[in-house]
């Protein structure tokens, strides 16, 4: 036992000696990276999907990765938690901030959950946008807007709307989200219940998670076709819900009877839109969204971009809008039969 | 032979060993990483799985396992939310979200001890149950805006140390001095390695194991409330996939999924060794399915070199 | 003598029969579309994975051991099986890529099984490793994209018929089938079965339990496969987060169906009922209609079933005597 | 010697557990037809010795050589097809296979195919287990029948094998009478089918009625291979034991004993047992004899409170127990020695310091903490009292010998001082120097006040022990003797079932 004690105390001194060899590397250090970034002023800016490994984010960051390529000064870093929990990514928020980042880019899965962190780089000079989805107004600098929640949210019962046809579209709806606890969903969802007031005959029935998991996602709506036999349509409001919702309602040969809209990358939906499942698909052009993000990201960090600014240039994007404080991508994307083949993402 | 068999420490020379050498790649690579206001920043990840895996290795140690840990946290979280929105003050708030861990515990318990179903089996259903409960009353629901008092609970520090930090050390001084210095210690490897034995010994068995599976609960309540403090946020999905962090993290640390043997050391070590991976391959590299396959390689490379040292079995 | 009561507890199965067919009969009275063919059918073929993977726990868990990683499994066979066969990517022939998909499951089974049995680590340990590594390499090798062109000879495996039934509801049939008669039937179900037991006897009789041990795992990597290939196919897109959380269901049905976690007990024809009864739950609730906010206490209510099956099954075999009594 | 090559030939064989040798230079014949006894106390290495024979283990020096030829070593398959089989003294069923499974699995009949024969099979079981007398539900798993059902069907097992050479080690030891006498039979039918047959009991009489030559094993030596026509009971045991019986070691007259301490009221528990209720004053000594499964140690657990009984009360000094708590009862001053030292007894992976303070470390700490110093005194003292043979206190306890391990056992319950010590076969696989010591610290116990239950099935140790002897059938105490006119035959006649339904629990 003691000599264990004292092997292990050993040990413990060989650590501290190893922390010391890096610290002591770490005096010389700061010249050689400097070095580095002078010479081309390097901008560290970083972008923080909900959720890594999703199609649709990895577009806005194939946009975002354009953009630095345009820009020369960026250093981008894309990174995020795989499985899309929150505190994961306000840990990635703080430590960016203590790597110096100059500008931090969050589409934030919690709002309530990533503001302390958001607040805490802001105050330690980071700039923080939010893009894809709001955070906080006062965790961030600037909203990157493609469109709010309660666009998406109507253009959603919009877009069924017309599909369903008539003056007044009628009958039993359904929504399949992400998960019961996603931030976005569940505020999509309460706007969307605030659109459907509009149409009254219009009646959300079931509202189910799919866990992010296609497989459920599937099975539910088979379910919930059986059990409602008069449904009428089924929103897909995640870009994994959705093709799964639509693989269902085409399996069952309802194609045409119960119609299926949601948010999803083109690519993914082409299928079912050509053979009439879906007649539309609500979404923005990713790629320009990530594209205007990194341009806002680096005019904010080298000041090209002051609070009170109306409009500022983002690159092959042109003269945007800025409304207070939200930075306007444009219109929301309605994709169908005859537009979704021009895109490609 | 200069180790004997069954003793603690080789295992934890290999984290420490692996530990150091993650820390020189550490500081040949990013420098600013191994600062001292970055470990102390970035610490503040840490110290929920820290808190877990204190109750768990105990469990571990008499070889039973909690898998509900996540899960209760989510269900303290909530309750502390809901009661708080109820415009109950912060104090008995806390207070509740304790209680309802310590009895979520108590009822693990309550089937492991007395009835003697598997833990394996009883927390894998409560880490359905308890997440569902915590979606049910908050039905998805955030709850937010905890007052500044209470925010220091995770937020602020004392003397240069997380509070967080500091209630760990708190904790693990007290279960170090507890399992060192009390009949404690012995009596938890004893049901780890023999439960029959320990039975015949006069050793209250049936009672520790339940006082362990509710300070399990307790401690998920704990760190639901440092969650909630330091994100300013109770909601049902926090925690998720925690239990697998704490066990990954106490085994790391050399404390044997067949009970009997472990220490608190190594699981600090442990601990440690994950929380440094973790942060240097995020710090580093950026990218986060490297971590999984990182985190799950130590794991395999550790535990698999324990067991081709150890000496054979018959 | 085999009392009705004796029957119920002592053979888990038809315990489990019993509730699946007492909650088929209250969910159907409630909402007869329940019942429908249609819909049993399409439960099957969603219970289809669970069973087909279950059939191989089974046997890992009456040897003693556990297999957590199945899900990650899942996720990269169905991220090799999308890359191999899309036309963008690598576009394989699919009976190529099947083969390999095949191949490649049957190979990580085979690296569990070496792991725990030369490796000497328990199995809890080596899966909870594996679940993480291979979680991570799937989402390497996806990089961020959903692989949305799937071949139409691939996915026949997920919406093709045969017979008129489901391929994946026949390829589930005909594996339960084949483990049943492979535990039941064959010398090595029985030696299976026999070091789960008794670990010392079965040394005593000279089985060599880590060449069980070995088959077991391998087998389940290979159903893996099977059940990736049936599965999945059913989809047009394959994206991250495949097989997020399959391990509980499969691991969840094996226990609730009587096998025993600490070895040598349980049927594969009761992870099979057990495996569709739970999965009769999530589809149970949307049809009793219950309104949108029931929808959150969906889990609760399958973690409440779930203990609540395990412990009167507990209690039962606890009352039931060990041992016929001296007078 | 003969001149021709013998059936089996084992020279030289030994076999060391890390470091502890079990088995040293064993070599001894065995010829075809002859049933060959094999004896030696516990720990003599006997198990040992047919483990290797049997390739379940490979020795570490040593052959086997089976009509000449040398027998692969630890090849349990090699070991069959030269038409060896063993039937193993420790639980070799599979409790949740049924019978036919438990013969058959690892040399299973096959249908052409590959898949099982099972008709065969079940023809085959019900054939041997007719042949067995025995009537059993082959439908059920193993753990579901009785303790001797359970056992013909080990024996069924290695009948099955049609060896040659059959190993049988304690096959009596839960069989009834009735059982016993198929099972003599079995034995010379096959040896009249040229089966050589290693047979291993304690049991002198069996020995003597079945066997033609009988080697001795002490302390994993050989002693002598001797025909049994040239040896006489008493020298076989002088043999096995190294010296002159121990029963003979008869202590001195006891003073007047003092009060009950230990009162059991018509303790019950389904099918276990029935209505137990027993005095034990302080300074007695009571034994407690009857056949493996009579209930003895149930009795004993639910008296200490492993497992509560259904009804009745256990008092200690008028005091009644509450039921089903241990910490109560060593409280008041109860200690059960129980019978599996190495399943309950020990826990074998902690060192022997922890092990003696397991039952004791609660009563040395100063304000909840432990006290070193207490705990050193108290482990050296009793290590010192029980003369434990080991390196240190740190050394783990799986290191020790069967008989310092029983020390162990014994000793760790001293320290909690007791006024009621139930000992449960306190001597099984214990060295004869140990014996003769733990019988020697047995009787100072009582003569200092200890109130003590003993259960044994060894009836010399019963003897040499006890004031009174109470004796158990079928879970109900059957009768009591007094230490004067106890004889083995005596408790014997009132230990053996008599009904024709014997079933054991």
């Amino acid at each position: 036992m003691r000599n264990n004690a004292r092997s292990l105390l050993l040990l413990l001194l060989l650590l501290a000696a190893a922390l010391l060899v890096g610290c002591g590397k770490h005096t010389e250090s700061p010249t050689a990276s400097s070095t580095a970034a002078s010479g081309g002023k390097q901008i560290t800016v970083c972008l923080l999907p909900k959720k890594k490994g999703l199609a649709y984010f990895t577009s806005c960051a194939d946009g975002a990765q354009q953009a630095a390529k345009e820009l020369g000064d960026v250093n981008l870093i894309y990174d995020g938690p795989t499985d899309g929990a929150p505190e994961k990514a306000a840990s990635l928020i703080e430590t960016w901030t203590l790597k110096g980042a100059d500008a931090i880019c969050v589409s934030p899965n919690d709002p309530s959950v990533l503001a302390p962190a958001m607040k805490a780089a802001r105050a330690k000079g980071a700039h923080v946008l939010t893009w894809d989805a709001d955070g906080q107004p006062d965790s961030r600098d600037y909203f990157v807007n493609q469109a709010t929640s309660e666009q998406i949210g109507g253009a959603l019962v919009d877009a069924m709307a017309k599909d369903l046809g008539g003056a007044q579209p009628t009958g039993k709806v359904a929504i399949v989200t992400a998960t019961l606890t996603a931030a976005n969903q569940n505020e999509w969802i309460a706007m969307m219940k605030e659109r459907l007031k509009k149409y009254p005959q219009m009646q959300l029935v079931a509202i189910k998670p799919c866990n992010e998991d296609q497989s459920v996602a599937f099975q539910v709506t088979q379910d919930l076709m059986k059990a409602y036999p008069d449904l009428k349509g089924v929103f897909g409001i995640s870009s994994v819900s959705f093709p799964g919702a639509a693989e269902a309602v085409k399996q069952a040969g309802k194609t045409g009877q119960v119609l299926v809209t949601g948010l999803s990358t083109p690519n993914a939906m082409k299928a079912y839109v050509q053979d009439g499942t879906v007649k539309s698909v609500i979404l923005w052009n990713t790629q320009d969204l990530g594209y205007l993000t990194v341009y806002a990201a680096e005019a904010l960090a080298t000041g090209k971009l002051k609070p009170g600014a109306t409009t500022f240039k983002a690159g092959r994007l042109g003269e945007k809008k800025i409304q207070g404080d939200n930075i306007l991508l444009g219109n929301i994307l309605v994709f169908t039969k005859d537009n979704i083949g021009k895109y490609d993402f | 032979m200069k180790l004997p068999r069954g003793l603690p420490g080789r295992q934890e020379l290999v984290l420490l060993g692996l530990l150091i050498g993650l820390l020189l790649l550490a500081g040949r690579l990013a420098p600013d990483f191994l600062t001292a206001r970055a470990q102390i920043e970035l610490s503040t990840h840490v110290w929920e799985l820290a808190l877990l895996a204190l109750p768990m290795t105990l469990i571990i140690l008499t070889a039973g396992i909690d898998l509900s840990v996540g899960s209760t946290m989510a269900l303290c979280a909530v309750v502390f939310g809901l009661t708080f929105h109820a415009g109950w003050p912060v104090a008995l708030d806390a207070a509740l979200a304790l209680a309802v861990g310590a009895a979520a515990g108590a009822l693990n318990g309550v089937f492991v001890a007395f009835v003697r179903v598997h833990p394996l089996i009883v927390t894998l259903a409560t880490l359905a149950a308890y997440r569902g409960i915590a979606e049910g009353i908050s039905l998805g629901v955030p709850y937010s805006g905890f007052p500044p008092s209470f925010a220091f609970l995770g937020q602020g520090s004392v003397g240069g140390i997380p509070v967080p930090g500091l209630l760990f050390l708190v904790a693990l001084a007290a279960v170090a001095v507890i399992v060192k210095f009390t009949p404690l210690g012995l009596t938890l490897s004893a049901i780890g390695y023999n439960e029959t034995a320990s039975r015949f010994s006069g050793l209250a068995v049936t009672r520790i194991k339940l006082w362990l599976y509710t300070g399990s609960g307790l401690t998920a309540g704990v760190a639901a409330l440092l969650f909630a403090a330091r994100r300013n946020t109770a909601k049902a999905d926090i925690g998720t996939g925690m239990e697998l962090d704490v066990i990954t993290a106490v085994v790391l640390g050399g404390t044997s999924i067949f009970g009997g043997r472990g220490t608190l050391l190594g699981t600090v070590l442990g601990v440690l060794l994950i929380h440094e991976t973790r942060e240097f391959v995020s710090w580093e590299w950026s990218r986060d399915e490297l971590n999984l396959i990182v985190t799950g390689s130590l794991l395999l490379v550790s535990v698999l070199a324990d067991s081709l040292l150890s000496p054979k079995k018959r | 003598m085999t009392t009705l009561r004796d029957l119920l507890t002592r053979q888990r199965e038809y315990g489990v029969l019993a509730l699946l067919l007492l909650t088929l009969a209250v969910v159907g009275a409630i909402n007869p579309a329940f019942l429908k063919i249609g819909n049993l059918r399409d439960m099957l073929v969603q219970d289809a994975p669970v069973v087909i993977v279950a059939c191989g726990m089974t046997l890992v868990v009456v040897l003693g051991e556990i297999d957590i990683s199945v899900g990650s499994q899942m996720a990269l066979l169905a991220t090799v099986l999308g890359l191999l066969t899309s036309p963008s990517h690598a576009h394989w022939p699919v009976a190529t890529a099947v083969a390999a998909a095949l191949g490649l499951g049957t190979l990580l089974g085979l690296i569990n099984g070496l792991l725990v049995t030369f490796g000497r680590m328990p199995s809890i340990i080596v899966t909870l490793g594996m679940l993480t590594v291979l979680r991570g390499v799937s989402l390497a090798l996806l990089n961020g994209q959903d692989i949305t062109d799937l071949p139409v000879g691939l996915r026949v495996f997920g919406i093709g018929t045969f017979l008129g039934l489901p391929i994946s509801l026949c390829t589930a049939l005909v594996v339960v089938g084949l483990t049943v008669a492979l535990a039941r039937e064959t010398p090595l179900g029985r030696r299976i079965y026999a070091a789960g037991s008794n670990p010392e006897a079965a040394r005593l009789a000279g089985l060599p339990t880590p060449r069980l041990k070995l088959f077991a795992f391998t087998l389940t990597g290979f159903l893996t496969a099977v059940a990736t290939i049936v599965h999945q196919t059913q989809f047009s897109v394959i994206q991250a987060g495949v097989g997020q959380g399959f391990e509980l269901l499969v691991v969840t049905a094996v226990v609730v169906g009587g096998t025993s976690i600490s070895g040598g007990r349980g049927t594969i024809l009761g992870s099979f009922l057990s495996a569709l009864m739970l999965g009769m739950v999530g589809s149970m609730l949307i049809f009793l209609r219950l309104g949108v906010s029931a929808t959150y206490w969906e889990r609760a209510i399958q973690g409440a079933f779930i203990l609540v099956a395990v412990l009167a099954d507990h209690l039962a075999r606890q009352r039931r005597p060990r041992r016929e009594a001296a007078p | 010697m003969t001149s021709t090559t013998p059936f089996v030939q084992i020279s030289g064989l030994s076999k060391a557990y890390g470091g502890v040798p079990a088995l040293t230079d064993v070599s001894l014949t065995i010829e075809a037809g002859d049933v060959h006894a094999l004896m030696g106390e516990n720990g003599a290495g006997k198990s040992t010795l047919i483990k290797c024979l049997s390739g379940v283990l490979s020795p570490s020096a040593g052959e086997v050589r089976v009509d000449g030829s040398i027998l692969a070593p630890g090849d349990l398959r090699a070991a069959e097809r030269a038409g060896i089989a063993a039937l193993h003294q420790e639980s070799t069923a599979f409790p949740h296979l049924d019978a036919v499974d438990n013969i058959f699995v690892g040399r299973e009949l096959r249908r052409p195919g590959g898949l099982l024969d099972r008709p065969r099979m079940k023809r085959e079981t019900q054939a041997l287990l007719d042949r067995l007398g025995e009537r059993i539900d082959l439908n059920r798993p193993l753990e579901e029948l009785p303790l001797a059902q359970r056992q013909m069907v080990g024996l069924a097992r290695a009948l099955s094998q049609r060896s040659r050479l059959l190993i049988m080690d304690e096959p009596t030891a839960s069989l009834s009478t009735r059982e016993t006498e198929i099972l003599f039979r079995i034995i010379r039918q096959l040896q009249s089918e040229g089966v050589a047959i290693l047979y291993i009991s304690h049991r002198l009489e069996e020995v003597f009625a079945l066997a033609s030559r009988v080697t001795v094993l002490r302390d994993g030596r050989l002693v002598e291979t001797r025909p049994l026509a040239e040896i006489t009971r008493d020298g076989l045991v002088r043999l096995m034991v190294g010296r002159e019986l121990l029963a003979e070691e008869q202590s001195e007259d006891y003073a007047a004993q003092g009060e009950a301490i230990l009162e059991v009221r018509h303790l019950t528990r389904a099918g276990q047992y029935h209505n137990i209720s027993l005095d034990v004053r302080a300074g007695e000594i009571v034994g407690l004899a009857g056949l493996i499964g009579a209930g003895r140690s149930e009795v004993a657990t639910a008296i200490f409170g492993i497992e509560p009984p259904d009804t009745g009360t256990v008092a200690i000094q008028g005091q009644v127990l509450p039921p089903g708590s241990v910490p109560a009862a060593i409280a008041r001053g109860v200690a059960l020695v129980p019978e599996d030292r190495q399943k309950q007894g020990l826990v074998l992976p902690l060192s022997v310091g922890s092990n003696l303070l397991l039952a004791v470390m609660k009563s040395l700490t100063t304000r909840g903490f432990r006290s070193p110093r207490k705990e050193q005194e108290t482990v050296a003292r009793l290590m010192q009292g029980l003369s434990v043979k080991a390196a240190g206190p740190a050394i783990a306890a799986n290191t020790l010998s069967g008989g310092n391990q029983q020390k162990l056992s014994l000793g760790k319950w001293l320290a909690t001082k007791p006024r009621v010590l139930i000992l449960d076969e306190p001597t099984r696989g214990v060295d004869v120097g140990a014996k003769a010591e733990v019988y020697r610290l047995i009787r100072r116990l009582a003569r200092e006040g200890m109130a003590t239950l003993l259960i044994s099935s060894d009836l010399p140790e019963i003897l040499a022990l006890s004031d009174r002897i109470l004796v158990m059938r079928q879970g109900q105490i059957a009768g009591e003797l007094a230490r004067q006119d106890a004889t083995e035959e005596k408790i014997l006649a009132l230990a053996l079932p008599s009904g024709p339904q014997e079933a054991l629990i």
